[in-house]
């Protein structure tokens, strides 16, 4: 009883804070991150450098007034930001965040198609609160934000079957053993892939360059743009949320999980004193960083040139990467 | 226990949604309820160690193909409910006792299967060494199913072409 | 708001006696000479200034080369000629403007194909009471040229947007402020006063405070409207 | 209207208002798209909405009070407003304005061009999509306001010349002050370039976007930058000098395929032209004084005069008529540039993507203030 | 009742069906009876699940496979006419889709 259901829910309980509070802290760490690169201070107010503005931005987008337009669909209004956070949450389930048993829920022997499938869900919250707003401009970045999402899972999951085939499982955990086992991490056997994933990562979870769902100087906001209060910051933690989900993922598929550097050379044991969960939260860290970096830095794609990139780029790169792997897999 | 009490719940979410996809007067709403249904399904299929199945239901009905719905659902964004145009030559009625008669008919066909007397079982003929295991799903598909598999997938790429000549705006 | 007149002037022109009108100000000067019919003063106020100098050109000022091809393609476009502080500018009659324009943009030692400015000026009392003035450029020669057009009330003007297509929104906007009628315009709309403004501010008689000439024409009907609640169109 | 259309699609138009509350319209711009999907079919243009009636107003008010309200217009570059209005007024009157101010007068000009392309810069860039060279950019137009508070006392709307000359000399200390922030800004420029010139995604979004060919370039009168992208040799600086230009040695750049990405690299230029200006202009300053002689009451003869400069958003012209009597303009009319340019919007726009309208309306760089006037 | 067999799979998969059908024959818009063809064919779905679950055999998976590839191509095509059929009639109502052209 203990082992099957108190534990468990303990591991989920503990989890779900945990995510929620590194996202309030994902937005302060993206203002520093992003104020540093334009020589700015960002918030400095709440808290010796700013470092309270985590919690005083979500009591302030509580206590906000929560707005419902008039002629909006009240149901899928309100469904749309939940819809859109649930898949994003339900994910880290599977993501094992270091080598003990302790530190992740569950091991199933389809994690990585689960945490593509779930994801998937989670674009009904953006097309739904596109439309359910009954306002044009959100409807436009709905229509575009179901066109982009829908082209860039497929890159994706083009993308990940070679990882697949590199590793032999679609388990998690075993992808990581895998890893292990060779010696290698697999951003060094795949990089083609990793690069792949990567810029479709950043496509999937609506981040710059890709932000087309939300551009603020096209779309006055996108989706969001009805949104206010609490509904509106639920769409935020989905859309931080779904960041640390691609980093995590990342992670474990092409940077080794929580295995430290050259797992293989024995040389380098001494770096295993580092507890696993660090080396995971380390390189999940740089992705994160990563993906604030490239928001600081680039302009952002147009609609038709981010479909080109999707289908004329990526899909065909992912298809010649599973070719090229499967032929290396069967001579090797 | 535990199972029969899944089974249940699932059992009236998956048919009460379903009621709910046919009976609701707008159209997105309905959609919105056949991707819970699809959601449900899929939870059926874990019960039934079909995971593989499971998780391909999620990302290919929930994921693909009904946000392919929505997408067109929003794309007519329709003026007027099409309810309201009525032709008289339609029988609703008779379409909905017609309904009922499968219904009764299917019923019936379990009912007289399972009250006679148990006909052998079909003998589980090579039964598969692993229960839900996707690599035997995979040797099956690209062994004995393999021309199937290919028909499947010329089939798919026919009606992506197909889609794609009906979609395109003669320019 | 403006007193209407106090004498029997039944003429329409309630605007020209409110003590701030641009009239006014603008002349202080009393009337020196006498003044015809578009404007029967009720309290003669001081006159308004009847028109620009246009001061022709000295006699030793050497005129641009293309005056004379001009000259000759189009005898009689060119009613005067002025040249005042470097900058050259023909009289023509608003009849004559498309030819006119048509000619300058194609001619070779003219080739003005850039419109820089159309405007408008008022002088109410005149009785062809609008100059618009064209100021013209040209790319290729780098010269400059004023074309003006004298215009009374009413009167419209042939468009020349599809010379210089730039002139669209610079005749819109001449239209706009002193409903000077462009034929042949393709939009003439309103362009930075609301669609449903009453009158055109430019024009000197307009009121200088108030709700401007709508009051003054329908109080009753401005009444009613102020009274309406606001009420937002957008598509 | 939706002649492009093709009745098959009749059913997917959507009419959208953009602006005039839209972060991207730059102030109070509004525009009535028809969309066809994410693709323009048709536009109006809708200005208006800060018509202020300034030559209205400075039809009552004195020559000398106008040219405060003459900042109001271009507010982002309200010292080369000033230079304009004075130097018509100037013409107009046959005043001698000393060889001292034209020089001090073209380098706050073309201090205020810097300005204001860096402001154009930043939101051009942050349109698209760059949001960092929006500060960077913000950062040396931070500069730029505390030499013209040095000189003047304002940071936006300076008041900073007088018909004749100037109202102050310059600041001891001042022109080295500007010679270091030339200097600074040689050197930022390259951090912008290295940003957006090469970058693939900049080059996506700005290459053969909104193509206009010089003819109808000049055709539809557009001027300054948007005009020179297209290949057109035209600046009013070259063509017909005023200040002190034509004592000084510049180029002017030209683009060859009129497209957003030509009208950027012409501004950046620019910056290093301006550059260029200033630092002949600080080297070159002749002593004497700022003023020149002026009656005591200004009430120009009777007469009109039209005259142009160059202003960072193009030609910036004033029609002024005096009726040799009043103390104030009988008509006082300004040609806009943005005016004109934001004429070009909707031929440029049509056929482009949603996205496409933002950077285009970036590229021909408004400011609203002197649309409406 | 406690104890799950396939009948139970199969009586719910019947009753899924016939929601289906009742959607397919009563409703009007083209769009909902797309929606409940694809409910059927999930009825279909568990029945063969159950089954295979049932007499161990993967077979069944397999069908389940080709049904959902057969699904994902009917609704590609079928979304595809609605479409086309919408531009020209601008209904979806499949009471006045009864002219092939228009």
């Amino acid at each position: 009883m203990i082992e099957t259901i108190v534990i468990p829910l303990l591991k989920i309980a503990v989890l779900l804070n945990a995510v929620l509070v590194s996202v309030t802290f994902m937005t302060l760490l993206e203002r520093k991150v992003i104020a540093w690169a334009q020589s700015r201070l960002g918030p400095m107010r709440v808290g010796p450098y700013g470092v309270l503005q985590a919690i005083a931005d979500p009591i302030k987008l509580i206590l906000k007034e929560d707005i419902t337009p008039v002629k909006a669909d009240r149901m899928m209004f309100t469904l749309a930001p939940i819809i859109s956070l649930v898949p994003a949450l339900v994910v880290f389930a599977v993501v094992p965040f270091g080598g003990d048993e302790l530190f992740y829920i569950t091991d199933i022997n389809v994690g990585l198609l689960f945490i593509i499938s779930v994801t998937s869900i989670g674009v009904y919250g953006i097309i739904l609160a596109g439309w359910a707003s009954n306002s044009k401009y959100p409807l436009l970045a709905s229509l575009r934000a179901s066109a982009q999402l829908i082209s860039y899972e497929i890159a994706v999951t083009m993308t990940l079957v070679s990882v697949i085939l590199t590793a032999g499982t679609l388990s998690m955990v075993g992808i990581v053993q895998a890893q292990q086992d060779s010696g290698l991490w697999y951003g060094f056997v795949q990089p083609v892939a990793f690069v792949l994933v990567l810029i479709g990562g950043l496509a999937e979870t609506n981040r710059a360059p890709f932000d087309m769902p939300e551009a603020e100087q096209e779309l006055t906001g996108g989706f969001h743009t009805e949104y206010s209060g609490m509904r509106f910051a639920l769409f935020f933690l989905a859309e931080y949320a779904n960041m640390i989900v691609i980093s995590a993922v990342v992670t474990v598929l092409f940077w080794g999980g929580w295995l430290r550097p050259f797992p293989s050379i024995d040389a380098l044991a001494f770096l295993d004193l580092i507890p696993s969960w660090i080396w995971f939260f380390g390189k999940m860290f740089v992705f994160l960083y990563l993906f604030i970096w490239i928001r600081a830095t680039l302009p952002r794609y147009r609609y038709d040139q981010l479909m080109r990139l999707g289908w004329k780029v990526l899909i065909p790169i992912a298809i010649g990467n599973i070719v090229v792997t499967g032929i290396a897999k069967v001579v090797l | 226990m535990a199972e029969a009490l899944a089974f249940y719940t699932l059992s009236v979410l998956i048919l009460g949604l379903a009621v709910a996809v046919i009976t609701t007067p707008n159209t997105v709403h309905s959609v919105v309820f056949l991707v819970l249904n699809f959601l449900c399904v899929a939870v059926l299929y874990v019960f039934l160690q079909a995971e593989f199945l499971a998780v391909i239901q999620v990302l290919v009905y929930a994921g693909g193909i009904v946000v392919l719905y929505l997408f067109v659902v929003m794309l007519v964004n329709l003026g007027r409910s099409p309810e309201e145009h009525q032709d008289p030559r339609r029988l609703g009625l008779i379409g909905l006792g017609l309904s009922g008669a499968v219904l009764l008919e299917l019923a019936g066909i379990i009912a007289y299967s399972y009250t006679r007397e148990q006909s052998p079982p079909v003998t589980a003929a090579q039964a598969s060494p692993v229960q839900g295991n996707i690599e035997e799903l995979g040797w099956l598909l690209y062994t004995d199913y393999l021309i199937p598999f290919e028909v499947a997938s010329v089939l798919l790429l026919v009606a992506m072409v197909g889609a794609i000549v009906l979609a395109r705006r003669e320019s | 708001m403006a007193d209407e007149p106090k004498s029997g002037d039944k003429t329409r022109d309630p605007r020209s006696g409110g003590p701030q009108s641009a009239l006014g100000e603008a002349a202080p000067e009393p009337a020196a000479a006498p003044k015809p019919k578009p404007k029967p003063k009720p309290k003669a106020p001081p006159e308004a200034p009847k028109g620009p100098a246009d001061q022709p050109p000295a006699d030793d000022q050497e005129r641009p080369a293309y005056f004379g091809g001009f000259e000759k393609a189009l005898p009689g476009a060119m009613e005067q000629v002025s040249y005042w502080v470097g900058d050259w500018t023909i009289i023509v009659p608003a009849a004559a403007l498309l030819e006119v324009a048509t000619y300058l943009k194609g001619s070779d030692d003219g080739s003005f194909d850039y419109c820089s400015d159309i405007t408008a000026t008022d002088w109410p009392p005149r009785e062809k009471r609008f100059d618009v003035v064209y100021c013209l450029y040209s790319t290729r020669r780098r010269h400059r040229l004023r074309l003006k057009v004298k215009l009374g009330e009413g009167e419209s003007i042939p468009s020349v947007t599809s010379v210089w297509p730039a002139a669209n929104w610079l005749e819109r906007e001449v239209w706009d402020m002193f409903g000077v009628n462009f034929s042949g315009h393709p939009d003439l709309r309103r362009i930075l006063m609301p669609d449903d403004w009453q009158g055109h501010p430019q024009r000197k008689d307009y009121p200088l405070e108030g709700p401007g000439e709508f009051l003054l024409e329908s109080p009753m009907e401005w009444l009613r409207l102020r009274n309406l609640p606001d009420e937002a169109e957008i598509e | 209207m939706a002649t492009e259309a093709s009745p098959i699609f009749d059913t997917d138009e959507l009419v959208i208002n953009m602006g005039p509350q839209h972060p991207s319209t730059h102030g109070v711009l509004r525009i009535v798209l028809k969309l066809d999907g994410e693709r323009v079919i048709d536009a109006d243009v809708v200005i208006g909405y800060i018509h202020r009636g300034i030559e209205k107003l400075s039809e009552n008010r004195d020559w000398t009070q106008i040219i405060l309200l003459t900042d109001r217009m271009d507010y982002v570059a309200a010292a080369t407003n000033n230079l304009g209005y004075c130097e018509t007024v100037e013409k107009l009157m046959e005043i001698e304005v000393p060889r001292r101010a034209r020089y001090i007068r073209t380098v706050l000009a073309e201090l205020q061009r810097i300005a204001s392309h860096c402001l154009w810069l930043g939101t051009h860039a942050m349109d698209i999509g760059a949001m960092t060279v929006f500060l960077y950019a913000f950062r040396e137009r931070e500069l730029i306001l505390d030499l013209f508070e040095d000189y003047c006392g304002a940071r936006l709307t300076y008041n900073s010349m007088r018909i004749g000359g100037l109202p102050l000399d310059i600041p001891t200390g001042w022109d080295n002050k500007v010679r270091a922030f030339c200097d600074l800004m040689e050197s930022k420029i390259p951090e912008y370039e290295e940003l957006l010139t090469n970058n693939r995604i900049w080059l996506e979004r700005t290459r053969g976007v909104g193509v206009i060919s010089g003819e109808d370039a000049v055709g539809l009168g557009l001027c300054g930058p948007p005009l020179r992208g297209s290949g057109v040799y035209r600046d009013v600086r070259k063509d017909e000098p005023y200040a002190a230009y034509d004592e000084f040695e510049f180029d002017v750049p030209l683009g060859t395929n009129g497209d957003t990405y030509d009208r950027y690299l012409i501004r950046l230029e620019e910056f290093k032209q301006s550059i260029r200006i200033i630092r002949q202009g600080l080297d070159g300053m002749p002593e004497g004084p700022v003023m020149g002689k002026v009656p005591r009451l200004i009430k120009p003869k009777a007469g009109e005069t039209y005259h142009a400069i160059e202003s960072p958003k193009g030609e910036l012209g004033y029609f002024i008529v005096s009726d040799g009597r009043a103390t104030n303009p009988y008509r006082f009319r300004v040609r806009p540039p943005s005016f004109c340019n934001l004429q070009g919007l909707r031929p440029l726009i049509v056929g482009h993507l949603v996205a496409d309208v933002v950077t285009l309306i970036g590229t021909i760089d408004v400011v609203l203030g002197e649309v409406d006037r | 009742m406690m104890e799950i067999t396939p009948a139970h799979y199969t009586i719910l998969s019947a009753a899924l069906f016939s929601v289906g059908l009742i959607g397919v024959l009563v409703r009007r818009n083209i769009i909902i009876i797309f929606m409940a063809i694809e409910l059927m064919l999930n009825a279909v779905n568990i029945n063969l699940v159950a089954y295979a679950n049932e007499v161990e055999n993967l077979v069944g998976q397999v069908f389940v496979v080709f049904v959902i590839a057969v699904a994902a191509a009917e609704a590609a095509v079928g979304l595809g006419i609605i479409l086309a059929l919408f531009r020209n009639k601008e209904t979806v109502n499949i009471d006045e889709m009864n002219v092939m052209r228009s």
